[in-house]
């Protein structure tokens, strides 16, 4: 197979879609208005447990609120902590990761001890010790769940550092005479950047889930906020008679996670040049 | 199946050829992007016969290889004509109707021996397998029996050791004989070598193809040779395709390419061999500094019993990987440090660039000593002292523009007004012959050889006096390695840049340098003037290195032609 | 009104029931009669002749694993102590009377300070020791002082326990440093249960093991499975249940089985496949669906308990205004409450107390829904609307949070409603119904502002409201304080009758601490052909009950 | 090989004592004092008591006298008692470990097999449609939601079905059911890293020689691809244990078994320091334990890897 070919990956539909929906997420965070008429947090007595119909696509709760409505305006809360959570696992990760590969074999040992501390706690251990400690909110949640993460970006730091270290330019700039964060700033950490956008992008989805998690053992966003996590976990108990309030956000979010994970290992591939 | 005699140079028309290709075109799906890699190829080879495909790399052979042996990647897909091996179109077989075709009808010998083993289980296992695959039911005892006699074929030294060994623990040569061992083994009609021997030394490659060879003729298999050295191409096949960006260019008896090549550009390839193969080295104006040192004018680089040991991992005994290497290279020279894999060049030059500290020895910078700076005076060194690495793709940051990349050294040692970088840079670029406009381009954008001139330009940048060149020209195609050659010397004359030229290919340091340096095993084994080295070489070991350098029958020309080892049969 | 009581036998019929429900729910909800003649919606099942033996699957929402008799709080532990252990007496959720039990009979001199008890002869503990004078001593005074060396907690409705002394072998003597009326029905408390010497002797941990546990009652320990099930097994020497009991001898069942199922959407669908004879704590949502396929749903009522409330913490600035206080127990509209979250199963409740409880007296006339009148008191604690609907006062929002615990099913989706009716007049309100973990700590803590929760009171209401450290309002109100002494000190039936509805008036209407919500009631899924009744705290009279074969 | 068994031990001390100190420092940082929480029930908190009871736990001492109190007493292997059950910690856990150990190693065994399939058939298949079906199932699996799955299957099996009882029967089926809910999210990151290996297969050069040999399809999968990232997957394994930890703590909720996992969901929600405690460094020792074993037995799989034994490479945690 001829050099060169291969390296360039064309975006496929999967990922096209998966940006699409993206997007459109990305406008619910801002406009939210503009995607329903309902109002997420007063329902109507009236309409209560109303199965999928036009008028409510993913149905109504047990106080007549449009589920859809409430998917839609728990966009931003749900982005608020499940962003927090990778923003605390990329900034502590990234750092010990850089300690461990830049900062010689001392510092690596104790960190790669630190890492394997924190693998051997497990992480949902910590999440649900934390939120249950500061009681169940965006900042708890997100700290309790990005401190899980942690461990991830250290890793794919290290690799990557390494990786990029070892390639002959980063020696060549050395020989130009540049120092360290000339080295670690001009040529490291953009070389090793790819990696981690895309390991954040497919931890978001994976926060997600962790808050959705915690929200089922009862550490949920307290109400009235919609959150996507305490949207499925909290309709679960309605399965029985109301599938829809579980189910259809559940499967919505299904989605957006596959839909982040592709867009990771895409970003993952054109970025890894 | 039919049998036209349509081909070109079908020399046994009679019997089903073991190989024939009818107008195949290839493409590789990207996406929703088709790459077109093979254009309208025919052609075939009989039985028993020996043919070379030559050509650079993206010239589509390795594509070639893999249609015959169906190991295409997935996006690999055959739009037109056919491919049939020893009677069976094979043109599209599903992957369980090939795995009964490959092995005993068409066998491969893998172009990266290093890679082309499973790590993971012992020779034994390997090598055994393929009776497993041939279904044949043995006994412990008769398995190891088997397998020892096939290792010993391929004359792989102390077989049955081996058996137990795992890959990481042999060398790339013995990989290789094993992986030919393997290939006869399951004595296959026709037999496909994608470039076997690329990745080792020029020795070790001796030896091998010579082992290759006689199997070959054993067996009377018949052998698709691809290789990009034209020159080996000619020394064991009978004939040779030759091809040019997935178009078949030339197809003829190696006799009559060695004397009159009707095609152009196989009489490029043919000129450019020749030319590494019998130039005389460059004659050396100024009095040769003598491998004492003491010589008129000072100079560029003085190293002095220059010894590293590396401390063997968990208190196994230390390693001399460089061991007491003294040598001169005067100013406006090229002196080459030449020896195979393992034998300390790189190490010593990183030593001489102090990226590796020396355990003890002497290295003098125009008469300063630098062998044991460090900080400010480290940078100082580097300043008189830049390297080029082997491979262009990696010594450039991808993410940078040309113009960034060459000016790095200037902004990072603080060199010319920052108004003036970009014109020092140009400057740069001219010199070493890049097109207008490069200065904005990012790596990506340009060629191989290209990007090694970048490279260049860098390591001329802070005005250095001495460039370190480690293999600059290896990952070349010949025909770029020509130009960059050529370049490289036309510099040494515009600035007087001493150049240590680190090679193991003998061939092209017999072009461009003065003086010579044969290491092996971290010693000196010889050194002096080129026109010495090459001449009238004093080692057995050196002569053993000249002698292993293919291309005999193209210097030799047609006269040796029927006599020459290899030669085809019929 | 006790016709539709749980444990009326002869009267409740699903049609009463269903009747009454409707009157209450203001309309005929169509569940109410879902499941059709032949099985009484919300009454006991004790109809026809028992069957002996067998075994009985009880599903109650979680198992304890603390089992300390001053500890038994919840409904889960008394559910288990009601059935393996007796009490000095009884309450008869009928009359609202406390009854003899393993006391036959007893005496209280005038000022409520000194109760004098008979022990009914011939009753032995499993481990064949009896339960005597002696026995009785130990147990009151484990409860009435605790016991420090074992970290044991005294019992909170003990008020002024001073000792007991043993006068004759069948008679012991309590004597209170204050008068204290209630100290009998606190003697009727789960709380109370007496327990044999042997487990006395053991230390926190041992007494918290139900596998060491000792006590007189029907049902005795016979296996566990940590956290999945307990198996208790018919004592058949037993001969000694309360006045209440309508089996005067051993239990019918062979064997009860007490199992777990939080989750709440799976109640209904346990005992519908068979897998569970009764299961506790089924929503609302899932009543309509269980009576469709032929289950019984019993309603516990719980005069043993206070109703459900929602509690004013007096630490909370936000809620220390007494017109915002008043303004949000006006501020939603109770009816549209029970017909969205609640059904018809679940009364509102129109005091601190259950309307079937002893004393109650109906003051819901005096906190019906007014909208404007919440929000013109708001105006008036100077919280004005701001931007987005919600009040604020010099920079700060009108914001407060609930706390309660996740045991109830119908809390959470309950405040979630009232948080969306409180929005309405320009409240916020954080909703953690449900979080343990901050239940945990609000109790603790006296500045959260409010607290949703029910409580057995069968020791007065004195020991929830009353001094500055009660976890409930952490106010300490002179009036209040004295209406319980007075209640205490009281006599008279006719007199603390007086004084109790002063009480409630005071804490509901007097300092608007309490939000009256609903009655409080536990609604059980029953299986076909298991016939069971329930006790004034809800707990399962698993002696008297039985299932067809 | 010794020198390495010792220095891989002194690591592991070094983990488990930093994930001790990690732990201490959470529990330092609560807001409220868990002996006011243990004690202030509905039964209403008792000052005095509360100081007693802290008295008697050591929680009035300075924190750095508390620091090595506790971890003495870690070290002495006393775990101390539960502040909410004040059962003896080793009791508490030792009553439910045999179930989760149950649950967690079937769900393991399932999860690898899971992988297994997967990687096999993306490998054999040949339609490019299929394989990107098949080669989609991880990322899938590891985003749905465990609780939702588990109730689901309980709804299916044990209500319209009836082959499944809603409670643990210890039945066979009532123990692979869970672990088959617990399997699907942890078998992903298995399966993602077998899979990297078939994808790589097609460019692979041993892959190719195997091929070139002749071998069928699924001889080339079992004795060449899989082979070579068993290395590599069970480095992974060892590392999935939080995972499965987490994955158990939810499953036994759902599915009401009992375990370490509703246990610690206890603990926590009780604030039950001792017990969290406890369970904390009980899970940790065996998570690192696990690890221990694993690096003791990749280079038997992956002879590669011996070079790189005494520094733990990245490249086997699988990151």
């Amino acid at each position: 197979m001829p050099r060169g070919i291969g390296a360039l990956p064309l975006p496929g539909p999967a990922t096209a879609l998966s940006a699409l929906l993206v997007l459109v997420l990305v406008a619910w965070l801002v406009v939210p208005g503009l995607f329903t008429s309902y109002d997420p947090l007063v329902g109507d007595s009236a309409e209560v447990f109303l199965a999928p119909s036009v008028a409510h696509p993913f149905g109504t709760d047990h106080l007549g609120r449009d589920v859809l409505a409430r998917v839609i305006h728990g966009t931003t809360q749900t982005a608020l902590t499940a962003g927090l959570a990778v923003l605390v696992g990329l900034a502590l990760g990234t750092a010990i990761g850089l300690a461990s590969s830049t900062l010689g074999p001392w510092a690596d040992a104790i960190s790669m001890r630190v890492i394997d501390a924190l693998i051997a706690l497990p992480a949902f251990m910590v999440a649900l010790f934390v939120v249950s400690a500061y009681g169940a909110g965006p900042v708890s949640l997100g700290v309790g769940v990005g401190i899980g993460s942690i461990v991830l970006f250290a890793r794919v730091t290290r690799a990557e550092v390494l990786r990029v270290r070892a390639l002959d330019y980063v020696e060549a700039s050395k020989l130009a005479g540049a120092g360290y964060f000339r080295q670690l700033f001009g040529h490291i950490l953009p070389g090793a950047a790819g990696a981690l956008i895309a390991l954040a992008v497919v931890d978001f989805g994976a926060a997600v889930l962790a808050v959705s998690a915690l929200g089922y053992l009862g550490f949920g966003t307290p109400p009235p906020t919609p959150e996507w996590g305490l949207i499925i976990a909290e309709g679960r108990n309605y399965l029985a008679n109301a599938w829809w309030m579980t189910s259809l956000p559940g499967t919505f979010v299904l989605l957006v996670v596959v839909a982040l994970g592709v867009l990771g290992r895409y970003l993952g591939k054109v970025t890894r040049a | 199946m039919p049998d036209t005699t349509t081909t070109v140079a079908d020399t046994t028309a009679t019997i089903a050829p073991a190989l024939r290709l009818d107008g195949v075109s290839l493409d590789y799906r990207l996406g929703r992007k088709r790459v077109r890699a093979l254009d309208d190829v025919s052609f075939s080879i009989g039985q028993g016969e020996i043919v070379a495909l030559v050509g650079e790399s993206g010239s589509g052979k390795t594509t070639i290889a893999g249609a015959v042996t169906g190991l295409l990647p997935r996006s690999a897909a055959i739009t037109a004509g056919s491919i049939t091996v020893d009677g069976t179109d094979v043109t599209r077989l599903s992957e369980s109707r090939w795995s009964r075709i490959r092995g005993r009808t068409v066998g491969l010998i893998p172009q990266d021996p290093g890679a082309s083993l499973t790590p993971v289980l012992t020779i034994g296992d390997q090598v055994a397998e393929i009776f497993a695959i041939r279904g044949e039911r043995l006994g412990r005892a008769e398995r190891r029996a088997r397998a020892i006699e096939l290792l010993e074929v391929a004359e792989v030294s102390r077989a049955a050791d081996r058996l137990t060994q795992y890959p990481h623990e042999l060398s790339g040569g013995l990989k290789q004989r094993i992986l030919i061992a393997i290939a006869f083994g399951l004595n296959p009609a026709l037999l496909v070598a994608d470039e076997p021997t690329s990745a080792l030394d020029v020795t070790v490659q001796k030896q091998i193809l010579r082992v290759f060879d006689r199997l070959a003729r054993e067996h009377g298999s018949s052998v698709l040779f691809v290789t990009h050295d034209l020159a080996l191409a000619t020394d064991h096949a009978s004939r040779a395709l030759v091809l040019q960006r997935g178009r078949l260019v030339d197809d003829a008896q190696v006799a009559e390419i060695v004397d009159t090549a009707r095609v152009g550009y196989t009489r490029e390839l043919i000129a450019h061999a020749r030319a590494t193969q019998s130039a005389l080295p460059p004659e050396d104006p100024a009095p040769a500094a003598d491998a004492t040192g003491t010589g008129a004018a000072v100079p560029a680089l003085e190293v002095r019993a220059l010894t590293k040991s590396f401390a063997g991992r968990r208190g196994a005994n230390a390693t001399l990987a460089v061991d007491d290497v003294s040598f001169t290279l005067p100013a406006g020279r090229t002196l080459a440090l030449v020896g195979e894999s393992g034998s300390g060049k790189s190490t010593t030059a990183r030593m001489i660039l102090r990226l590796v500290d020396p355990t003890s020895g002497e290295i003098r910078l125009d008469g300063r000593d630098v062998t044991a700076v460090s900080g400010r005076d480290r940078l100082a060194l580097w300043r008189r002292v830049q390297l080029v690495y082997q491979n262009p793709d990696s010594a450039l940051d991808p993410r940078w523009t040309v113009g960034r990349i060459v000016a790095e050294p200037l902004a990072a040692m603080g060199l010319y007004p920052v108004t003036e970088r970009r014109a020092r840079v140009q400057e740069l670029l001219d010199a070493v012959a890049l097109p207008e406009g490069t200065i904005d381009k990012r790596p990506g954008e340009l060629s191989g050889g290209q990007r090694q001139r970048v490279a260049i330009a860098r390591s001329l940048a802070p005005n250095s006096s001495v460039v370190v060149l480690d293999e600059a020209l290896s990952a070349l195609d010949v025909i770029t390695q020509e130009r960059v050659l050529q370049l490289i010397e036309s510099l040494q004359r515009q600035f007087g840049v001493s150049y240590l030229f680190i090679s193991h290919d003998l061939s092209t340091v017999r072009r461009l340098a003065h003086h010579v340096v044969v290491l092996r095993a971290g010693r000196v084994v010889e050194q002096g003037s080129a026109r010495e080295i090459f001449e009238a070489p004093r080692t057995d070991y050196v002569r053993e290195l000249l002698d292993a350098i293919p291309g005999h029958r193209l210097i030799a020309g047609a006269a040796q032609t029927a006599t020459t080892e290899g030669a085809s049969r019929r | 009104m006790s016709f539709h009581r749980v444990r009326t036998r002869l009267a409740a019929t699903a049609g009463a029931a269903a009747l009454l429900a409707g009157v209450l729910a203001g309309c005929a909800a169509p569940a109410a009669t879902g499941g059709g003649a032949g099985d009484g919606a919300g009454a006991s099942t004790l109809s026809g002749s028992p069957v002996e033996g067998g075994s009985l699957v009880f599903a109650d929402i979680e198992l304890q694993t603390d089992f300390q008799v001053q500890k038994a709080f919840n409904y889960t532990q008394s559910n288990v102590f009601r059935n393996i252990a007796d009490r000095l007496t009884a309450f008869d959720p009928e009359t609202g009377e406390v009854v003899p039990w393993i006391a036959s009979e007893w005496t209280v001199n005038e000022d409520n300070t000194e109760f004098t008890f008979t022990i009914r002869p011939d009753v032995t503990f499993s481990d064949g020791t009896p339960l005597d004078a002696a026995a009785v001593k130990a147990n009151l005074d484990q409860l009435g002082l605790g016991d420090d060396a074992k970290k044991i907690v005294k019992n909170r409705d003990f008020i002024g326990y001073v000792g007991s002394e043993v006068t004759a072998e069948d008679t012991v003597v309590v004597r209170l440093s204050e008068p204290n009326a209630d100290f009998l029905k606190a003697t009727a408390a789960a709380t109370a249960s007496l327990l044999a010497p042997a487990t006395l002797a053991l230390d926190y941990a041992g007494q918290a093991d139900i596998s060491k546990i000792v006590a007189s009652g029907p049902f005795v320990f016979e296996s566990q499975v940590p956290d999945q099930e307990l198996v208790f097994t018919k004592r058949d020497d037993y001969a000694w249940p309360s006045s209440i009991s309508t089996n005067d001898g051993a239990a019918h069942l062979d064997e009860v089985v007490f199992r777990a199922i939080p989750e709440v959407g799976l109640r209904v669908g346990a005992v519908a496949s068979g897998q569970a004879d009764v299961s506790r704590g089924v929503q609302p949502s899932d009543e309509a669906s269980a009576t469709a396929s032929g289950i019984e749903l019993a309603v516990a009522e719980a005069p043993e308990l206070t109703a459900n409330w929602a509690a004013f913490r007096g630490g909370a600035p936000v809620v220390s205004d007494q017109n915002v206080r008043r303004a949000l127990q006006i501020g939603f509209d109770r009816e549209a409450l029970k017909s969205t979250v609640l059904s018809e199963r679940y009364p509102l409740s129109g005091s601190v107390l259950n309307r079937s409880a002893p004393g109650f007296v109906d003051l819901s006339d005096e906190f019906a829904y007014d909208a404007d009148e919440a929000e013109r008191l708001l105006d008036e604690a100077g919280w004005k609307v701001g931007s987005d609907g919600i009040r604020e006062k010099d920079g700060q929002r009108l914001r407060v949070s609930i706390a309660a615990s996740p045991r109830s099913v119908v809390i959470k989706p309950a405040f979630e409603f009232i948080e969306s009716e409180w929005r309405k007049i320009g409240v916020e309100l954080t909703n953690n119904a449900g979080d343990s973990a901050i239940l945990a700590t609000a109790l603790g803590d006296p500045a959260y502002p409010i607290i949703g929760s029910r409580q057995f009171y069968l020791g007065g209401l004195g020991p929830l409201f009353s001094a500055a450290g009660n976890t409930n309002t952490y106010v300490s109100d002179d009036e209040l304080n004295a209406l319980f002494a007075t209640e205490r000190a009281a006599t008279e039936p006719s007199e603390r009758e007086a004084v109790l509805a002063d009480i409630q008036e005071r804490l509901v209407l007097g300092t608007n601490l309490l939000v009256p919500l609903w009655d409080e009631v536990q609604v059980h899924a029953v299986g076909k052909g298991v016939h069971i009744s329930f006790d004034g705290g809800t707990a399962p009279l698993l002696q008297e009950a039985w299932v067809e074969d | 090989m010794l020198r390495y068994l010792a220095s891989r031990a002194g690591q592991a001390l070094v983990v488990l004592w930093i994930t001790y100190t990690i732990v201490f420092v959470l529990i330092q940082t609560l807001p409220s004092d868990p002996v006011t929480i243990f004690l202030a029930s509905d039964a209403g908190a008792d000052q005095e008591l509360i100081d007693r009871v802290s008295a008697l736990y050591g929680y009035d001492r300075p924190w750095f006298e508390q620091y090595a109190l506790q971890l003495g007493n870690l070290l002495r292997g006393e775990f101390g008692f539960s502040l909410s059950t004040g059962q003896s910690v080793l009791e508490r856990i030792g009553s439910v470990v045999g179930s989760t150990l149950a649950l967690a190693s079937t769900g393991l065994l399932l999860s690898v097999l899971i992988a297994i399939g997967i990687s096999a058939i993306a490998f054999l298949v040949d339609s490019p449609r299929l394989r990107a079906v098949i080669v989609a199932a991880p990322s899938l699996f590891s985003s749905i939601p465990v609780f939702w799955l588990g109730i689901v299957v309980l709804q299916v099996f044990s209500f319209q079905l009836r082959i499944l009882s809603l409670f643990p029967d210890g039945s066979l089926l009532s123990l692979l059911i869970p672990a088959l809910v617990l399997a699907i999210p942890v078998s992903a990151p298995i399966a993602q890293v077998l899979l990297t290996g078939v994808e790589q297969a097609s460019e692979l050069a041993f892959v190719k020689t195997a091929r070139a040999k002749g071998a069928r399809p699924m001889r080339v999968f079992w004795h060449h691809v899989f082979r070579s990232s068993l290395g590599a997957t069970t480095a992974v394994i060892g590392t999935t244990l939080g995972v499965l930890i987490a994955g158990s703590v939810i499953t036994e909720t759902v599915f009401a078994r009992p375990g370490l996992g509703s246990v610690l969901l206890r603990a926590v929600i009780a604030q039950d320091v001792p017990l969290v405690q406890g369970l904390v460094f009980l899970t940790t020792l065996v998570v690192v334990v696990a690890a221990l074993v694993v690096d003791l037995i990749t280079p038997l799989l992956d002879p590669r890897v011996l070079r790189s034994v005494g520094t733990r490479g990245v490249s086997r945690l699988g990151a």
